[in-house]
């Protein structure tokens, strides 16, 4: 099976309302040329889950900006004030996620987990409308997971089989969310050979990743 | 650590509260620290102990801002400040970071406040209807860390206090802050209140009293710093 | 895929079950062999398709047996035995390698059974006061695989029926059974019970009737295998 | 601070009635020249978590052969039937865990999770004895955290910071049990000096990490 794809072959892929998780802490370790291949085409009504709305000024950024998103899940919104102008106007739906949480909720997708008990909002807004659970003497939120159609990942090292290696602080969501969509695409910054990697040092194995764009064919 | 001396009336918030947190850890301690003021500490640990910073972004083992030209930004902070890292550092994924997070690995977490109470609430993450940044790994990072350090202006911008008895923001985290340090005063949350240890040097008790609205109980012997 | 043909009347389990059952596969299936007889089913996969192999000591794409003298103990299987990986093969951790497991990754399990019955439900771990290895891994093999099938001789070694209307030993799932395949026939399971697909080459319908202690619904044209 | 120490020096981190886990899966990933220090040095009423007992005529197996085990926690005994006879005979306690139960519990006190669902055991003698909670129509166990004084792991290669790097199917349960013990003792087969590991593929992070064997020195 051929896993690597060119960016305009996502047309099959890709289209609006989808529910979509974007990969990376702020900007770093997003998927940039694939998000800028969702605002050229039209994409809409997305159901955004990622760390942040990224900067204005970048493709993630953008998404929110254009108005492509209809509800976002992240954890920090604040290095995009057009996230909570949209937010107050009523045009998108926002929903804050403790970061921990976040991660964990997407994990737990990945790992048919259904569900976890952390500490993390006890006392906070963050309770509205979950069960709170007692185990000695300390109180948890129950959390559920959170799955998504789609996953768009940035990655370092891909080879033929999809098996991923990221760069330093670039990996943060990335492997997560690999686990949690029921398709995985990913943007490359090095493809190689099928067993090219070494096998002790994937961090993604190949069988969670459906198709990678091969960047250098744009 | 250098201990500096200040001696102006009025000590800069800036330089003087993230000098004295930096004095709280010891070699091998582990240490998240916040967007802001927070990231200042780094500036002030001593050259002879080994601490080792955390970010939520997926690392430990952070290292200063490097020299103009030379940032990689799949290197940066939690923030997306372009940092290094230092020999020894370690890169991970989102959940091994919160793991460390929560899991009760981390020593030390050194976060900002708009408002901070006397049974150890915090509230930094939203002045609803204004300010909704969002929470980030804040809610996390006060309930796992193992000490929870508040470094904050002693008042707002309009003059307020931001040390009181009972928060009026949404909280981030209940009675988990331990030490609140601000440009005036170092004060430690016990289970019996808030207790003043240290004042800034120049800095008379009263007007520290008169500039916190909690109940503050000042210990037998305050030191200055 | 060769497909054997069987001229004994007594079709050798070892051999036929596993054949079948790597029939079953198709490019890029992702599957998890159990210890024994479901090992063999590697032996019998096709050539022209890409199966790729889990084990729960966390690795995908193991390869065949190496070569006497060439064991490498960090390269096993989860019977710890010495394999090989392919390239491609990635190696992680127990909590991903159940990620996958759990999480609805892997295409498929394959397991031996002690007994299996007409609800799908199967027992594989332990026989009260007698034997009890522990599940391992088998538990969240049948829950989170997204096809589960048994590879059983279809009789005990005393002569007992294994397919029963009801299990009496301790569960390792419930109605987790999607396919069982024995030296005699493959039964799938279904909501409505358990559907005799096909029978082995030169078994009589009726032997296969009278050695399962279940009720056998009989499809219209039963193949022979 | 130096985390480099001779076996000798384990008489200071190990006494008898310790809970500790040790990494491994059988026998691949054991620390067995820490084991065998158990073995030579009296080390008794061991609560024992381990995924297997491991054979009988290996160190891992030993521990049971001796009796130096008073309670074990493992997913699958099968491999060393001194296990089975000394529960029947009531001279040691078994708990059977489902395997991928038994590392997400090491994982969640790691994690700072409070316990998670899962649909493993369900309708099982599993379920003796836990909370059942209903998500969305499925029935999971609400399973808790599994922790230690000691955890005994063994790795590929160490940094002095304790940086570890576990090799091929050896890694399981090891990166797993060194964030769950309160003291974690690491086995390493190659030591090498501070910032010599990519810390793009370090494993088990060194903060994790309290002492490292020399095995060399023994």
């Amino acid at each position: 099976m051929d896993k690597i794809i060119k960016l305009n072959d996502l047309d099959q892929f890709i289209e609006s309302g989808m529910t979509i998780m974007i990969g990376g802490f702020i900007e770093s370790g997003c998927p940039k040329n694939i998000i800028q291949y969702l605002l050229d085409n039209e994409i809409n009504n997305i159901n955004l889950i990622a760390n942040t709305t990224g900067f204005m000024s970048r493709p993630l950024g953008q998404l929110i900006v254009q108005r492509r998103v209809k509800k976002v899940t992240a954890s920090h919104i604040g290095t995009n004030s057009k996230t909570a102008e949209l937010m107050n106007s009523g045009e998108m739906e926002v929903e804050l996620i403790p970061q921990g949480t976040l991660a964990e909720k997407i994990r737990s997708q990945g790992a048919g987990i259904g569900g976890f008990l952390t500490p993390t909002g006890v006392g906070t807004k963050v309770e509205a409308g979950k069960d709170k659970i007692e185990i000695e003497g300390r109180e948890y939120l129950l959390e559920l997971p959170l799955k998504a159609d789609l996953a768009l990942l940035k990655a370092w090292k891909a080879d033929e089989d999809g098996n991923l290696i990221y760069r330093y602080s670039s990996r943060n969501f990335n492997p997560l969310m690999a686990m949690a969509a029921d398709l995985v695409i990913v943007e490359a910054e090095n493809i190689s050979e099928k067993g090219s990697l070494d096998a002790n040092h994937i961090m993604t194995p190949g069988i969670f990743v459906d198709y990678i764009v091969d960047i250098d064919e744009i | 650590m250098l201990m500096e001396k200040w001696g102006e009336k009025m000590p800069n918030p800036r330089e003087k509260i993230p000098a004295r947190i930096a004095e709280e850890f010891k070699d091998g301690d582990v240490v998240n620290l916040g967007i802001g003021m927070p990231t200042m500490v780094a500036n002030h640990i001593s050259d002879h102990i080994n601490v080792i910073l955390q970010s939520e972004n997926g690392f430990v083992g952070l290292g200063p801002t490097p020299p103009k030209g030379e940032e990689d930004m799949d290197i940066t902070n939690a923030g997306e400040q372009p940092v290094t890292f230092k020999a020894g550092a370690a890169f991970f994924d989102s959940a091994t970071s919160f793991s460390i997070i929560r899991g009760g690995h981390l020593d030390f977490t050194v976060l900002g406040a708009l408002e901070v109470d006397q049974q150890g609430n915090l509230a930094n993450w939203m002045i609803p209807g204004k300010f909704v940044p969002g929470m980030g790994g804040a809610m996390d990072l006060t309930v796992g860390a193992k000490k929870v350090i508040v470094a904050t202006s002693h008042l707002t911008k309009k003059g307020q206090p931001k040390i009181l008895k009972k928060c009026s923001l949404p909280l981030t985290a209940v009675s988990e802050v331990d030490l609140i340090v601000t440009e005036l005063a170092v004060i430690e949350v016990h289970e019996d209140g808030l207790w003043l240890t240290e004042r800034a040097d120049g800095v008379e008790i009263e007007e520290i009293i008169r500039k916190t609205d909690a109940d503050l109980k000042i210990k037998e012997a305050v030191k200055v710093f």
